[in-house]
């Protein structure tokens, strides 16, 4: 079967403790996957190093069967990864446009771009739409409300047109209103894309996906549809100390 | 629709008075403007490298001082003071007295090094390394700087440590570079048969023309999508890469350009001040672009261009008032002070502060657009 | 489009800006009202009756230390000739400008003086790169520059009348004298890193092949660096037996003092210093420079009447600790060289007055002094002085009269055959010259 | 040999002298004080002073200008520094006109010279302050001159050491500090009045600065432009050592000071200045966060 994303046993290490512990993950195409599992479980460690933020130590990562192990970040992002991270990170000082202005990167390079003046395109404008931000399109990013800020980012994300998108808690911080509006933006994308979802709301993550891979101690404690996943022994044993799968 | 007009309005004025100055002003003040505007050059630079990139170089006086020495060592060849001079085999009068007894009488080996000096008889020559060379060097502290993620304070001492480096060395090799007394005694600076006598108009204009020039280039460069994303870099540099930007390559190419135009600034400073100093790879003086940068206005290159021109004029004027003979240090010690405090964004930010008020009635989307590609990125608190 | 975009912008402002911000207001129409009068100023007519000349010494900066006595004593000078009647019967009126210790500034401050305020001289300049900075303005407007303090040689300038000693006035007395009647052979000649030390460090080589002393070694010290520790050291460690400095400025006082730190004594290992002034060693504190030698045309204690005259003033003028020294004193006699030239060249103007400075004499405080015809530097009287605790100089020897400057004496030049002449630099003996050698 | 090394340890002493304080205070604070080497030079213009008018034993002459510096750097933070919290490089500009300004105002004796007043020991001229007989004459160790001079300031220098060390890791004062140099806020949340930890901090800074030109006065001439190259010292030693870490600071005056002495003594002075220089570039571009950055996750 076709997988964008495979991962053969992934290991990484901060000075000896492993966040991430030889670990297998396999992502079909266009399939939206949650990557749950408490905190310090080395969720947001595999997207770094998926990411090219953390280094492996051991193991390897394909995307498009390429082995993308350790490269460096942008050479990860032009080869159609895209992030959103925990703490939305935007350009604060440039107005919503602009960021997707620079977002909109097919030409990474110095010089094409000095003769280039930055310019909107339709697709810009289509996800300005999809985010709902048209109307302070001008505004300065660093001017907009959280739940804003965290969909600006994602914004960021789909103008850059990834395979691949990594989303570490796209709703945290967020409404009730301001989580949901943010699922069916999600499943909007669906299929368009690949998404790889990092996620504590349960709720949020029946609302999106079909498939849960839960991790524990940097290992893969389980996979599978969200039912079972739910009612899973070891899950729930692994849950305990965080109250209960429903609320972590 | 209101900041365009007023845009056009000033630069027409400004382009204006900048052609009609020379009947305004006697020799003195005429080769001193030019003088100045040499400095609004490195304004521009400062601006490129620190308010665009956020690159803060404590050494921008290492280009300027590169700049000036490959100009001047041509111009010294060719000055009739040189032994020989203007002929087929010039020697610069130092090197005689720094000579080993006995040396060979020849700019091949009269001292040691001194054969670099050879393929500078060509006056085109100089000017082409006034520019090269500080590319060249640089690319290559850039490279190395920025591929190793140094950034913020960090590439500030670099930089500084740099210069110094250069500045001692500059000073030791005395037989070649004629030590702490620098080049002087130079030949007019002369390009196609046209030469440029330092007090007349004819130099004034050159300096003028290549200021505009180089007002536009930078101008061109910060709007193009290039300076847009170097903004994005300078917020956030990791966003930036996980957009799939190279961070590194973007910041060496504009520190790149800004020392291209600091060395162009030397150049045209040894054209209107006919000498080469050590001196000029001091701290004071690179930290004094600085503050020129910070008072105009760092994020805008306008704002930094006329700061380094304005300041220049204050303080030589400060310093000319008897009153003020002793005291003019104090003045302008208390002036950068006062601009950091009460216009941290400087004068470039007031003014636009004033600019989107008075265009507020417009739709602020018609406003934005220009003053985007304008000085408009001074309303960003400085970092 | 760029460009309009910005400079409008500012502009455009200016105006908006002035009724708004308070501070922008008393700057903007500050930097107006000092501008303005300086531009017209330097242009504006020169009043009849005065005589304008120029005085360019650091007040301020590093070098600020000497040249501001200097200044000092200019204008102490120029005040004794207006009390005396002025010069063709008009007074002269000194304008101050300060330099800051930065060549671009000296560059800066010598155009206002030449091209601005056209005034027919102008008295100043400390340290070569300073002259060198202010030369070219010179050259181009026929002007002339009055240099004070004792250099390298290797200049030949038409435009510059050097008052100050040349090497061979500092060293053709003191080499010998250290070998013949100190008896010390062993030479460590140490210095700050720049022209002047190295040149004076070529010149003592070549008098040591002469009068058979022994060089042991050169070493120079960053300009400005204070720390001497690990020189000192070397110093210790090479078997010299007497140390020849051309250490300037502050870096003379941290050497002296390293050097007594360190327990080197005078008496084994002498300094002999070519630029260890009365002011230096006050500021070092005389203790550490009893015993110490340096070879000076003049000091302090030079026994003849208008000195004691020049000496008594001066210290009324600046201060009962202000100390006299050798570019002081060169600094006030060459104010009178130049009243005495302007007087027989009749007209303030800079031609004139060279021409008329030529071969003109003074009863300085030093004693009779003479411009040169052929070089344009000064006849100065060599004497070697012994710091003294109380900071002052005991002359140890003294030449009868003063002795031809000769610039270019490093390559042989000699009162019979010389290389700057009243022609110019004349490049083909140099270059002989330099073969030979 | 132990000449090598004492006259390295003498010159990292120095060095570290000066750099005590900007770590401090831009390690701390997050504030650039170019201002800092003048702090040095009027803490020597205390010591000719005092001397030469109270004539205060050359020792006590050290307390005497802590007091005063960091009177000075008190002021400075009260009047100045504290706008411009969040602003390095703005903080860096500020200071420096302050530098012209102390500079300038010492020159002509405090405005005085404006009324025709001159201060003797003050203005445009060299001062020197006598060191005691008992600093200066060198001890004979094993067939080797230890300077007493510079063995007094190694033990300054290690005392000033311990006292800064003691003041942040044993006090509640140095608790506070080190709680708002980690995160203002929350330390200010947590009731911790930082505006005070703030300016008490910067004016021990400056305190350590004057002590340091005491010292220095007894090596060097004191003159109105003696800090402006000490500062930049200061701060290649601070950036190389790692902001925020005085056992940097320690380390990289040491490394710096042994490596100027020991190729001042084997090449020369203009080698070693220029070795020390090419080394701050070297390790700062192998380690952009100096040598002792404290690194998280």
């Amino acid at each position: 079967m076709d997988n964008v994303l495979s991962i053969r046993s992934l290991t990484v290490e901060f000075s000896g403790f492993k966040a991430v512990d030889s670990l297998n993950l396999d992502i079909a195409r266009g399939e939206i996957r949650v990557v749950i599992g408490a905190n310090g479980a080395g969720k947001t460690t595999l997207m770094d190093a998926i990411s090219g933020k953390a280094s492996a130590s051991q193991g390897q990562i394909l995307f498009n069967s390429a082995d993308i192990t350790n490269w460096p970040e942008h050479r990860i992002a032009r080869a159609g990864i895209g992030r959103k991270f925990q703490i939305p990170s935007i350009f604060k000082n440039l107005s919503v446009r602009q960021n997707y202005q620079v977002a909109l990167s097919q030409e990474p390079r110095v010089l094409h771009n000095v003769f280039r003046r930055p310019r909107d395109t339709a697709r810009i404008e289509d996800v300005l739409n999809l985010v709902g931000l048209t109307g302070s399109a001008d505004e300065p990013a660093g001017n907009l409300s959280h739940g804003q800020t965290q969909w600006m980012e994602l914004g960021m994300v789909l103008v850059q047109d990834p395979a691949l998108i990594l989303l570490d808690e796209p709703t945290a911080g967020m409404t009730v209103a301001e989580t949901s509006r943010t699922a069916d933006i999600i499943n909007r994308l669906h299929g368009r894309h690949t998404i790889l979802v990092v996620e504590h709301d349960m709720a949020f993550v029946r609302s999106i996906c079909r498939t849960i891979t839960v991790m524990h101690m940097g290992r893969k404690l389980a996979e599978g549809p969200v039912e079972e996943i739910e009612n899973h022994p070891a899950v729930r044993e692994a849950y305990l100390g965080s109250g209960g799968i429903g609320h972590a | 629709m209101k900041p365009r007009v007023a845009m056009g309005v000033g630069s027409v004025l400004l382009i204006a008075l900048a052609l009609v100055l020379p009947a305004m002003l006697g020799a003195l003040w005429l080769n001193r403007v030019a003088q100045f505007m040499t400095y609004g050059i490195l304004g521009v630079a400062m601006a490129i490298a620190w308010g665009y990139a956020g690159i803060l170089n404590l050494g921008q006086g290492l280009y300027f001082g590169i700049g000036a020495y490959m100009l001047a060592m041509s111009l010294k060849l060719a000055a009739p003071g040189s032994l020989e001079g203007g002929t087929p085999m010039p020697i610069p009068d130092f090197m005689l007295w720094n000579a080993a007894p006995g040396a060979p009488q020849d700019l091949c080996c009269i001292t040691s090094g001194s054969f670099l000096w050879i393929p500078f008889q060509r006056e085109w020559f100089g000017v082409l390394m006034g520019v090269v060379v500080p590319a060249v060097v640089a690319l290559g502290i850039g490279y190395t700087m920025f591929r190793a993620r140094v950034s913020g304070v960090y590439v500030a001492i670099i930089t500084l440590a740099l210069a110094l480096l250069a500045r001692l060395v500059l000073i030791d090799a005395q037989p070649v570079t004629n030590g702490f007394n620098g080049l002087t005694s130079l030949s007019f600076f002369s390009i196609g048969g046209i030469t440029f006598d330092p007090y007349q108009p004819r130099t004034y204009y050159l300096v003028v023309g290549v200021l505009a020039l180089s007002l536009v280039l930078a101008q061109w460069l910060v709007s193009s999508r290039a300076g847009l994303i170097l903004q994005a870099i300078r917020d956030d540099e990791n966003r930036t890469r996980y957009l799939g930007y190279n961070v590194a390559s973007y910041q060496v190419f504009f520190f790149v350009v800004s020392a291209v135009l600091a060395g162009t600034a030397g150049m045209l400073y040894v054209v209107t001040a006919q000498f080469a100093s050590p001196t000029f790879l001091d701290v004071a003086f690179s930290l004094s672009m600085v503050v020129w940068a910070a008072v105009g206005g760092r994020n805008s290159v306008v704002g930094a261009c006329l700061g380094a021109i304005g300041l220049s004029v204050l303080s030589s004027a400060a310093s000319e008032t008897p009153a003020l003979l002793n005291a003019w240090q104090l003045v302008l010690g208390a002036i950068f002070i006062g601009a950091v405090l009460f216009l941290p964004r400087g004068l470039a930010g007031v003014f636009n502060d004033l600019l989107r008020r008075h265009a507020a009635p417009d739709t602020s989307r018609a406003a934005s657009a220009p003053l985007a590609a304008s000085g408009a990125r001074a309303t960003i608190p400085g970092q | 489009m760029g460009t309009p975009c910005g400079t409008g912008l500012n502009l455009g402002a200016w105006g908006m800006n002035i009724e708004r911000r308070k501070i922008l207001k008393s700057a903007t129409l500050g930097a107006a009202a000092l501008t303005v009068p300086t531009i017209l100023g330097s242009r504006a007519a020169r009043a009849e009756g005065e005589i304008r000349v120029g005085v360019l010494y650091s007040l301020t900066g590093t070098t600020a230390i000497v040249e501001k006595s200097m200044s000092q004593v200019t204008l102490m000078a120029i005040d004794e000739i207006n009390k005396a009647g002025g010069v063709l019967g008009k007074k002269v009126v000194p304008i101050v400008e300060d330099p800051a210790s930065d060549p671009r500034t000296f560059n800066e401050k010598a155009n206002k003086l030449v091209v601005g305020d056209q005034v027919p001289s102008v008295f100043g300049c400390y340290t070569s790169a300073s002259r060198k900075a202010v030369l070219p303005v010179f050259e181009q407007f026929h002007n002339l520059l009055w240099y004070p303090t004792y250099y390298e040689g290797f200049e030949c300038s038409k435009n510059v009348i050097y008052t100050g000693a040349v090497p061979n006035q500092q060293l053709s007395n003191f080499v010998p004298w250290i070998i013949k009647t100190l008896g010390k052979k062993k030479f460590f000649i140490i210095g700050s890193n720049y022209v002047y030390p190295r040149e004076m460090s070529k010149v003592t080589r070549i008098l040591l092949k002469q009068h058979g002393g022994e060089w042991v070694a050169d070493e120079y010290l960053p300009l400005g660096d204070a720390e001497w520790a690990a020189m000192v050291a070397k110093i210790k460690n090479s078997g010299c037996d007497v140390v020849f400095s051309n250490v300037v400025g502050d870096s003379v006082v941290a050497f002296y003092r390293e050097y007594k730190n360190q327990g080197l004594s005078m008496d084994k290992l002498p300094i002999c210093a070519t630029v260890t002034s009365e002011i230096e060693v006050a500021a070092m504190g005389p203790e550490f420079a009893v015993d110490s030698y340096t070879s000076f045309p003049y000091f302090e204690t030079v026994d003849n009447p208008q000195n004691h005259r020049f000496v008594e003033k001066y210290k009324s003028f600046a201060g009962k600790d202000a100390v006299t020294y050798h570019a002081l004193e060169c600094s006030y006699f060459q104010v009178h060289l130049w009243a005495q030239a302007i007087e027989k060249a009749g007209k303030a103007d800079p031609m004139a007055i060279r021409e008329a400075a030529l071969g003109q004499k003074y009863l300085a405080p030093e004693g009779p002094v003479k411009i040169e015809p052929q070089n344009q530097n000064t006849w100065l009287t060599p004497r070697i002085g012994q710091a003294q605790s109380d900071g002052m100089f005991k002359i140890v020897d003294a030449y009868k009269e003063p002795i031809m400057p000769l610039p270019y004496a490093a390559y042989g030049e000699t009162p019979t055959n010389l290389f700057c002449t009243a022609h110019g630099l004349n490049i083909p003996k140099l270059r002989m010259a330099l073969q030979k050698s | 040999m132990a000449e090598i090394i004492f006259i390295g340890l003498s010159l990292a002493s120095i060095l570290l002298l000066v750099a005590l304080g900007l770590a401090i205070t831009y390690g701390a604070m997050g504030v650039i004080n170019m201002a800092h080497g003048e702090l040095v030079m009027l803490g020597a213009y205390t010591a000719v002073l005092a001397i030469r008018y109270l004539d205060v034993p050359f020792v006590l002459c050290m307390p005497l200008a802590f007091l005063v510096s960091g009177t000075i750097g008190y002021a400075t933070e009260r009047l100045l520094v504290r706008h411009l919290y969040g602003r390095l490089i703005d903080t860096l500009l500020a200071t420096w006109g302050l530098s012209y300004i102390l500079i300038q105002l010492v020159r002509v004796d405090f405005g005085l010279a404006f009324l025709g007043i001159n201060v003797p020991g003050l203005g445009p001229g060299l001062q020197n302050v006598p060191i005691p007989a008992y600093l200066t004459r060198p001890i004979l160790i094993g067939g080797f001159h230890f300077q007493t001079y510079r063995s007094f300031i190694i033990l300054v220098a290690l005392l000033l050491l311990l006292l800064t060390w003691w003041l942040i890791f044993r006090t509640s004062y140095g608790m506070q500090l080190r709680a708002v140099s980690a995160n203002r806020n929350t330390a200010a949340c947590c009731g911790v009045n930082d505006r005070r930890v703030n300016a008490w901090t910067f004016a021990y800074g400056s305190g350590l600065a004057g002590v340091a030109g005491v010292l220095l006065s007894g090596l060097q001439t004191v003159d109105p432009d003696m800090g402006t190259h000490l500062v930049i010292d200061g701060f290649l030693v601070v950036v190389v050592g790692g902001v925020g870490s005085i056992l940097g600071a320690i380390a990289s005056s040491a490394v710096l000071g042994e490596i100027n002495g020991l190729v001042a003594l084997w090449w020369n002075d203009t080698v070693a200045r220029a070795a020390v220089f090419a080394l701050v570039i070297a390790i700062i571009i192998v380690r952009p966060r100096g040598l002792f950055a404290l690194r998280g996750r």
